[in-house]
Parts: structure tokens; C-alpha cells; sequence
């Protein structure tokens, strides 16, 4: 874990509303593995920090994906190069590929892209094919980048790819990996009890020391999901008592 | 920079406040030589879940949290913690909660005499059980009778926390020392909510939380102060430091060391900082400890 | 967006607070057709200059003051300023101060039936002279003998300003309701102190001061919505409201109007602005009155 | 009284650390008065607005002259070209002219230049010979603008102008007005009794309704710095009362 006095370096829009904003954190650079995260703080700005997922590492840089959904995320996304921000990371438990998965399917709906590209290289290098499921309510809200053998497009108007959900859309696999809104992912879970998926939750510290990010289990008790968490195998988690409003994402 | 809070030393004025530091054994970034000690996370005598999420909710300079006493209950804290504490440089207090002053007392003296057990910090903003619910904070009776059970049962320091929501916290301050409290934490969170307009219900799922932050930290600094005006133990001030110039304000205002809780979230690094700006402080103006400090303190 | 406070239907469900909008004369920005009504300037029988400065010190999302109720006394008041009320299309409240309960109720007397002096609200945030300085507000039986005293003197809408530093304000709040307050106010600013480093004493020269600003809210919406679970009567929501949804927190946990305070200093047009929100939020639900907004009330 | 949405527009070094920022407020430009104060908010910044005395007008720009002494006035400082701030203004009372003084002497002491600027431009625009004198504590924080038919420099440690305090150095005339901290206006009072003084106080509101900004007066009881002043008599102020360490100037 690394403390970095970071220096955005960039911004693009990759969907409607949707931009990756790039930074220069070296040492979280070359050490954040799949499903990570960071979290990030700045001045003047919000209290508590805000979490995001590393969306891409291009060398020294990390990337993450936002769209502006509240004063964090608007504020973020109003500065400009040269602008510093804390960054706090790699943070949490990612992704596992286990020994020797031949096929990959992930999943991402809305933004859930935010975890799943970094998770896509990794597949790739370890020889696993890997096919990707991008849902969203509608085309313009599709993220324009993609990485992986196959690309499957789900919208819930039908205007690009399968008219649906992303969950619907995609094929079986021996490794199932998704990111998006809870709900979506409690969907999952229905289909796929062994599939891995990143949650969300509030967050206070990031670091294992609040119990803030409980994330309810079926057996009982809560996993904190900055430490435990994010990725966990969807069949562990009471779905029920995982709030659902949380979603940052636009498709269910 | 070591400072007496009552018999005990603390080679530093500042804590790690309880429940915001967990156990000690997750803060890889903070260098520990800034630490004059850590409070743990609030414990049952039986393991406790929590309530579930949502927990916190963040507000102007602030946030609400209900976490819910989450913990392992004391027998595993004994088992998996307390021998780590036993190799660290600095004391671990143990925050107490109980829903009875018996409860608080078994607790202790299951506690009393385990290494790595520095001393008890009691958290009497609890519901006494016995009581209808009422808080232990609230009565002066109630929150004299659990620091009296506690007091009985060891001869570690007691402190005691004590809760904001109280119309004179000085007639609560001065019922703990009496009943034998070694020094008093001022101050815990306040209670507060906030809703959520989606759904027209609390944001919180137990409806209600405590506040932390700067947003408090005038607050704090008043009832710490009115807590130090009414007693001869020390008091150690809590609420919203995330800078140097907080705690002295704390210390100033007649407390003998500070806890810093809510800022470690959004800077590890904080009780470093606070630390070291602390020393900076003390020697720009040459005074050579905490205690040196002019102190604004009239006596009522 | 009108609103019945007990007997009294308001335009709308904002009013300016006490002590933020003066005496309604000077603030030419706010398009009044927002108020619902207004609260004057807390006012004694005498005049008072009020405390020597600095009088406010900004803290965390909020801001201390000590004004000592500054105000030209209660013929003044009559003279210079209720004349212009008269000719309002808004309610004006004014704001009763005193050391004694027939303090107040002298205060009632000489303004009731004063064309332009539309109702009272009682500050009970005062200290008690009678009873060494205790704030009537923290005491049920204090704060029911003042609500009588002014009960007793006039027909016209008598509210009741509860004061958040108490351990249970249900208490408070059914006390002032058997006393026969029309509806509560909840709530008044929190005691602060912050200290000045240089010179090593409290900032504000009274010491210290009141916080309000957004800080507060989380507080404040809980405060209010356990006065408003208490009683029966009308509870008006007050403590760092700033945005519509602010305001919509205080509605949907119990409140039938809220107040409006710090947020004018930084914004001159917020009322407006809140109004205007808590309009468009309706609109958007279809709903046509606060009153039909969803509660979060569970009754104890 | 307006409420502008006022643009950024420009920013100059005018001494050490000192710089002049120029913002878009044609109402207010238009009709502020010597002597008179904006209070400015922005977001994200603190709570409350910060009062600042109007510098210079030019066309429908409006300038103020600031130092980072505080969190306020640092956010003021890093803001950049075309970045919005809310303006409220013009506040308070100004500076009064009377009938017919020949001569006037302008005392100023730091970042009292502030409410300097149009003093002495109206002063000249009525005929009136303007003499300035700026003190500071030594050379590189005396403001190289200023306006004025004389010109006077005084400096503590002597490096430019005369050595001592601009109070010191000041010849009589008419009409005096000063502006500056708070202890020199004390000595401001104690030579010339019906001098007028632009004082400073904290401010709540800057509108005249929560009674904040208290200023002392020899008469008893207080008035608002916000509409009665900030300009006032010398001898009308209780100077023992009114706080010394509010002073954001760097001279005595
Ligand atoms: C592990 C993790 C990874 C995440 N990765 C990404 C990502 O890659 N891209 C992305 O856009 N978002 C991501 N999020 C969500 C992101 O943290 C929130 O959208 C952000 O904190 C909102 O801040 P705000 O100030 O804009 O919103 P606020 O004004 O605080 O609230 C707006 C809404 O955002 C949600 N929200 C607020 N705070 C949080 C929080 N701390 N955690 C979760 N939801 C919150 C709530 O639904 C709230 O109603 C992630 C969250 C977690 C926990
Ligand atoms: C009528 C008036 C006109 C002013 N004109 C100017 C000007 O033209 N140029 C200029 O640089 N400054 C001016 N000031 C002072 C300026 O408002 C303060 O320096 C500023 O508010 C400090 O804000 P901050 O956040 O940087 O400081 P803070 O972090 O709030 O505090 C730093 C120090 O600044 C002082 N201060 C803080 N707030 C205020 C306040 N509201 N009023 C007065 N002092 C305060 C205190 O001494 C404090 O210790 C004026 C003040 C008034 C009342
Ligand atoms: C997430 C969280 C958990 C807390 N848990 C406890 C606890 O278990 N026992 C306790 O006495 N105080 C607890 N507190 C209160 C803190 O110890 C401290 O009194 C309070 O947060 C004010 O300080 P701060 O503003 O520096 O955070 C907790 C606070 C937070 C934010
Ligand atoms: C400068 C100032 C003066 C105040 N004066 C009074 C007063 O005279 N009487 C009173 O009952 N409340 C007074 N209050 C309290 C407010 O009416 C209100 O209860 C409090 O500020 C919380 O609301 P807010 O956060 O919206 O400001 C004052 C508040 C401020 C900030
Ligand atoms: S966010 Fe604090 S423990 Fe996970
Ligand atoms: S600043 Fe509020 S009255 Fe002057």
C-alpha cells in the first residue's frame, strides 16, 4: 500500500458522461493487480476519500473511470492536468485465476468496465480466452474500449448489440468475472454461484480499520470490503442484505 | 514529547482513538513512533456481528457511523490480539462496552492481568439494558456504578469516555472520579441522522449514527474543556483533530493528551503529522514538552 | 407549497431563523416571495449591546458566533420595526429572550396585539438568573414554566426553540407541549469554543459561541425528529439547512417546515433556492403539498 | 447590492506575494464606491464568503489585492484564468469627500492599498491633491502601483522611503483616509481624531443581518463594520476594544 502525491496527467471520454482520467502513480503502477482498487482524496474536496477501481496501468500511469454521479465525481472530473490528487492503493483483494482456466467470461455493466480491462490483460497473459460482456442502457452509454478475444454488446433498448441485459447475453465459461451495479451482479450470482465479483460499498478508511464497507455473508457475519473484498465469490454474499442502492452504474 | 496521564507515561500526547484503528495490526503506512498509544475497537464480552450495511454515511466535514460494536468478543481478542500488543512499544487500552455494570465487570476481569493489556477505556455510551435502554453516559449514578465495578476489578488505569449528548458534562465527569476513574476520553460521536430521499427512510440502516470529523471539533473542544474545568484527573481530548493546531487546541483548552480517529481514514499518515507538528510547535516556541503549554483553564 | 402549522397556515414551508435575517429589513437580494414567514432577532425587554468582538469565528462547515442578543429592546422594536411587519404578506415571529419566566412573560405581554407581531417563538437557550444560570432549555420543568408564563399572556402562536445540548429533548419537547406550546422549533445553535493559538485563549472574547452551518444538520435532523416523535404538535426543523434536499431531510423525518439560518450569510438567495427545490422535487413526484410528502415517523 | 457570478480574469505580482486578481463584475464595477468591499465565495472553498476591499476598477472588470495569509485567500491565489467565483457587492460604506477639501493625504500600511486605489482616483477627480504614502516593512512588500500626485514610501527597516511607520511619515492635510491593520489606524486616531478608517473585522454575512462584525464604538454599544463601515471617524472607534490581531497587513 502507497501513499502517492499523484499528478493527473489526463482525461478522455470513453461513453457518454464516462471519462478515464489517468495519473502518475508509480509505485501503485506496478504493483495493483486485477480487481484493486484506489482511493483517492484531494483538497478542497469531500471528507472521506472516494474508491475507484484501476482501470488500466500504462507504465507509470494508473486509469481510472467515472462519470460525475455526485460532488466527489463532478470535482474529480473538473480538474485538469497538473492538478494532484492523494491516491491510496493498490487497496483490497482482486481477482484469482486459479490453476488453469481455459475460457473467461466478464462481465461489466455501466461502468462495472472500470475493473474488468485490467483483469482482461492478465487473463490474456495467462494464455485464457477471454470474451467480454459490456451491457448498458443504451449505445451512447457503451464504453468505446475494450480488450479480450470476443466483445458482446447488451443493451437494455436493443440501439447496439444484444437487446438485454449483459447477463442474459453471455455464454457459460470456466471463469466468470463481474463488475457493475449490485444488482446486476446479484443476477450473477443466480446464474453463476462460483463466478467472482467486485462490490461496492460505502467506504470510511479503505484500509481494513472502519468496519464501514460490510459486505453481508451467507454464512453469517460481514466481510470488509476493502480488505476481504471487493472480489468475492458471489455465492458468499447475502444478497438480500447487501444494499442496492449503491449502484454507480446506469443499467441494472 | 512524553506526557504523564496520571501514573502512566506516554512517550507522545496522541492516541489512536477506539474504532478507528481496528486492532493495531492493519495501519501499514503510519510510522509507529508517533503513537503514545492505541485505544482498540470497542469490545463485547461475546462476539457481536454488527448491523448491517449501510454503515456510514458521509456529512459536511464529517461522518455517521453505526457499526454496531462489531468484534470478536473477548475471549478471541485474548487469544489473537492482546499477545501481539504485549510485543509492541506502546500501551493498548481496551474500550470496554457492556449492556450491564456486571457485563463491564467480567469483562475486566478477564482482561485484568492478560499482557498486552495496558488498561481499560469505558465506553459508557451504551444502552443500559437494565435501565430501559437508557445510555450509561447520561445518569451520573449509572456511569459512576460501571466505573466503580470496572474500578474494583483491576488496578490497570481506568478511563472513561464520555458521551456529548449531556446537558452539564461536568456533573458526569465529576461522578467518574469520584468512583475512582484514572482519566476521562472527551469526547465520543454525537448522535445524528440523515435521510435518504429515494426512499424516504435513514441512510443509516440502523436509522441513527455517531457524528466524527472536524465538523464536531468546536464541540469537542468546549466539552473536553468544561470536562478539565470540573475534575483534578487529566482529561484527553477527542473529536475532529486532523491537524497539529486541532490538538493543541485541545491541550490549550486543559487537556493532558488527544485521540485522533476520523482523520486517520483520510490521511494515514495523520497522528504522524499531528505528531511532528505538535514538536514543531513546542520547540518554535521553546518549550520543551506538552506540559509546558500556556494553558486556558479558569477554574469554576 | 403552503403549510398549516397548527392553526396558522404559512405560504410556504421556509422561514428565515432568528438572528441571521434581522429584522427582515435588510436583505435585498432574497425575492420574498419564498418566506413562508420569518423569526425576528432574539430581543429582551432592554436594550443590549450585545459582546465585545470578535463575535464569529468560522469552523468546519460551520461557524461559531456570540452576538449576546444585541438588540434595541422591546419599545424599539414596537416603535421602529412592527409597523413595517404590519405591512408584510408574510408572518413575523419574534424571538423572546428573558432571565426569569416573568421576564418573558412581561415581554409577551407588551407585544401582544402590536399590529405586525404575528406570534413568538421562545428562546429558552437562556441562561435562568433565578436558578444560578441554568439554561432553562435543559430543564422540562424551567422550560414548561416559561412556556406557560408566555402561554398565559396572549392568543397569538406560541413555538418553542428546544436547545440541542440535552440528554433526552422528548422530554423537553412533551413538557412544553403540556405547557400548551402551539409547535416546537428545534433546534438552537450547539456551544462551541475554538482557541486561538497566539495568544493562547478562546477566539470569540465571550468564550464561546453557538455552532450552526451544515455541520450541525446530521444533529439536528436527528434532534428534531425524535421532538417531532414525542408530541403531537407541529415540529419546524432547523440546523444547516443550505439545499433543497436539505430541507426535504427535516420534512420527511417528522417536520411540517424548517428555518433557514447560516445559509443565507454565504448565500443571500438560499431560501429561495430551497423553496424553489423543494417545489421542483414535488412536482417531479407528483405530489402537491409538503404535507404529502412520505414521513419516516415511527411512533415510540 | 448584486450577486455575480463573477469570471477570473487575470492576475498580477504587485509586491511580495502580493498580487492584484481581476474579475468580470460589470454591475458592480459599475457602481462601487471608494472604500466599499465584495465578499466572495466559491465552491469548493470554506463556508463562509471573505470580504475584500475593491482595488481598481477597469471597464467592467472589478480588482482586488490579496496575500495568502489563510486557507481562503490561498484557494483565491491558486485559481486560474476563466474559473468562477460568486461576488457579492458592492458592501458597506465608503469614503466621503464633504465639501471642498483642497488636499488630502492617503495612509496606507500593507495590503492597506486595497481601498486606496479608488480613494485617491476619486479625490483626483474633484480637484483634490492627492498625497499617498504606503508603508510596508521593508521594500519588496511595498506595492509598486499606486496613483496620487505625491508620493511617499516608508519603511520599517528604512530599505526605501523614509524609515519608520507611514503614520510617522504622513505631512497633514484636509482630508485624511487610511487603511491598513488595525493597530495602525489606532495611531491613525491618535493624530489625526477626524481621519477616516477603513477597519476590519471578521464577517458573517457582509449584509448587515447577523451582527458579526462588531466594531467598538467610543459612544458605547457597536456598529457593523458591513454597512456602517468598514470606513468610519478615527475618534468614533473604542480602538481597546476593537481586536488587533484580525490585521492582515505585514506593518505595524
Ligand atoms: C471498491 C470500489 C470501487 C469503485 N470503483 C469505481 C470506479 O471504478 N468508477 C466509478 O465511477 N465508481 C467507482 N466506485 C464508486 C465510487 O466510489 C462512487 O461513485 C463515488 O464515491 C461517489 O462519490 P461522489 O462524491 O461523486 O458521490 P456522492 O455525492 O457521495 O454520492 C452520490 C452517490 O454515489 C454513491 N456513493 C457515494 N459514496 C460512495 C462510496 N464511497 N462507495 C460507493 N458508492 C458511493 C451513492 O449511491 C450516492 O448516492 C467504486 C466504489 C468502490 C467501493
Ligand atoms: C471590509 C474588509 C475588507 C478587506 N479587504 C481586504 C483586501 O482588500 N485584501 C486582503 O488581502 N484582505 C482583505 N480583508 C481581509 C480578508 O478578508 C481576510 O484576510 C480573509 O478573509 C482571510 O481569509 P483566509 O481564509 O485566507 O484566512 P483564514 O484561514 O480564515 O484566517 C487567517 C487569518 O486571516 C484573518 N481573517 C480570517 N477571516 C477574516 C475575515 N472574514 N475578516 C478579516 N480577517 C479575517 C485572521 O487574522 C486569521 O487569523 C478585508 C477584510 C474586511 C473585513
Ligand atoms: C467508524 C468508527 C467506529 C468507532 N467505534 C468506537 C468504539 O468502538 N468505541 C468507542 O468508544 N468509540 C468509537 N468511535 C468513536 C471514536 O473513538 C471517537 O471518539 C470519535 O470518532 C471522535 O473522534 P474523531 O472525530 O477524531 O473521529 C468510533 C468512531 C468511528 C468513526
Ligand atoms: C449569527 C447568529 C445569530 C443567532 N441569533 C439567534 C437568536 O437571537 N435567537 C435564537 O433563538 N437563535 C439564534 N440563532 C440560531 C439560529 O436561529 C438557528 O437556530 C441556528 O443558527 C441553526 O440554524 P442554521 O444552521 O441554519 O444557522 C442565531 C444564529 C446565528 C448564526
Ligand atoms: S472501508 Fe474501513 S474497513 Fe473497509
Ligand atoms: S457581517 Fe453580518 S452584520 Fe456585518
Amino acid at each position: 500500500m502507497f501513499l502517492v502525491d499523484a499528478r493527473i496527467t489526463g482525461k478522455r471520454l470513453v461513453a457518454r458522461d464516462m471519462y478515464v482520467i489517468t495519473m502518475h502513480a508509480p509505485p501503485i503502477a506496478s504493483t495493483v493487480l486485477p480487481g484493486q482498487f484506489v482511493n483517492i482524496g484531494w483538497s478542497p474536496g469531500p471528507m472521506l476519500r472516494r474508491p475507484f477501481s484501476v482501470y488500466r496501468v500504462d507504465g507509470e500511469r494508473i486509469e481510472i473511470v467515472l462519470k460525475a454521479v455526485g460532488v466527489g465525481t463532478a470535482q474529480l472530473l473538473s480538474m485538469t492536468q497538473g492538478d494532484r490528487v492523494s491516491c491510496l492503493g493498490p487497496l483490497g483483494h482482486g481477482f484469482e485465476f486459479g490453476a488453469g482456466p481455459r475460457s473467461a467470461v466478464l462481465v461489466s455493466g455501466g461502468l462495472g468496465v472500470a475493473s474488468m480491462t485490467l483483469a482482461a490483460r492478465q487473463a490474456a497473459s495467462l494464455g485464457i480466452r477471454v470474451t467480454w460482456v459490456h451491457g448498458a442502457r443504451t449505445k451512447e452509454d457503451l464504453c468505446s474500449e475494450s480488450d479480450g478475444d470476443d466483445l458482446i454488446w447488451a443493451t437494455d433498448d436493443g440501439s447496439k448489440g444484444v437487446k438485454g441485459t449483459a447477463v442474459a447475453a453471455a455464454p457459460d465459461a470456466d471463469l466468470v468475472l463481474a463488475c457493475g451495479p449490485n444488482r446486476m451482479l446479484a443476477a450473477v450470482a443466480a446464474r453463476w454461484p462460483e463466478a467472482q465479483v467486485a462490490v461496492e460499498t460505502y467506504m470510511g478508511c479503505g484500509t481494513g480499520v472502519c468496519l464501514g464497507c460490510a459486505v453481508p455473508l451467507k454464512r453469517g457475519g460481514y466481510d470488509r470490503a476493502c480488505r476481504e473484498g471487493p472480489v468475492y465469490r458471489a455465492s458468499d454474499i447475502d444478497w438480500a442484505t447487501l444494499p442496492s442502492h449503491l449502484s454507480y452504474a446506469a443499467t441494472p | 514529547m512524553s506526557v504523564d496521564v496520571g501514573a502512566l507515561t506516554l512517550r507522545g500526547p496522541i492516541l489512536a482513538a477506539s474504532g478507528t484503528f481496528g486492532y493495531g495490526t492493519e495501519v501499514p503506512l503510519l510510522e509507529r513512533r508517533a503513537l503514545g498509544g492505541m485505544v482498540s475497537k470497542g469490545i463485547f464480552l461475546r462476539p457481536r456481528s454488527g448491523t448491517p450495511p449501510p454503515r456510514i454515511v458521509e456529512t459536511p466535514s464529517g461522518m455517521l457511523n453505526a457499526i454496531g460494536l462489531q468484534g470478536p468478543g473477548v475471549e478471541a481478542l485474548i487469544r489473537d490480539y492482546a499477545p501481539k500488543w504485549a510485543e509492541w512499544d506502546f500501551p493498548v487500552f481496551v474500550n470496554i462496552n457492556g449492556e450491564s455494570a456486571a457485563e463491564y465487570a467480567e469483562l475486566t476481569a478477564r482482561l485484568d492481568g492478560v499482557p498486552g493489556v495496558a488498561g481499560f477505556e469505558i465506553n459508557i455510551s451504551c444502552p443500559n439494558v437494565e435501565q430501559g435502554g437508557l445510555y450509561f453516559g447520561n445518569d451520573p449514578r449509572a456511569a459512576a456504578a460501571v466505573t466503580d465495578a470496572v474500578r474494583k476489578r483491576t488496578r490497570l488505569p481506568v478511563w472513561v469516555k464520555l458521551t456529548p449528548m449531556v446537558s452539564d458534562i461536568g456533573v458526569i465527569a465529576r461522578a467518574v472520579e469520584a468512583a475512582g476513574a484514572d482519566a476521562l476520553c472527551a469526547i465520543n460521536t454525537f448522535v445524528g441522522m440523515s435521510i435518504d430521499l429515494n426512499v424516504y427512510q435513514p441512510r443509516l440502516s440502523f436509522r441513527t449514527g455517531g457524528l466524527s470529523g472536524p465538523a464536531i471539533r468546536p464541540l469537542a473542544v468546549h466539552l473536553a474543556h468544561q470536562a478539565a474545568r470540573a475534575v483534578r484527573i487529566p482529561v484527553i481530548g477527542i473529536g475532529g483533530i486532523a491537524t497539529a493546531e486541532d490538538a493543541l487546541e485541545f491541550l490549550v483548552a486543559g487537556c493532558t493528551a488527544v485521540q485522533v480517529g476520523t482523520a486517520t481514514f483520510v490521511n494515514p499518515r495523520a497522528i504522524a503529522e499531528v505528531h511532528d507538528g505538535i514538536a514543531a510547535f513546542l520547540g518554535a516556541r521553546g518549550l520543551s514538552s506538552p506540559a509546558d503549554l500556556p494553558r486556558y483553564l479558569p477554574r469554576d
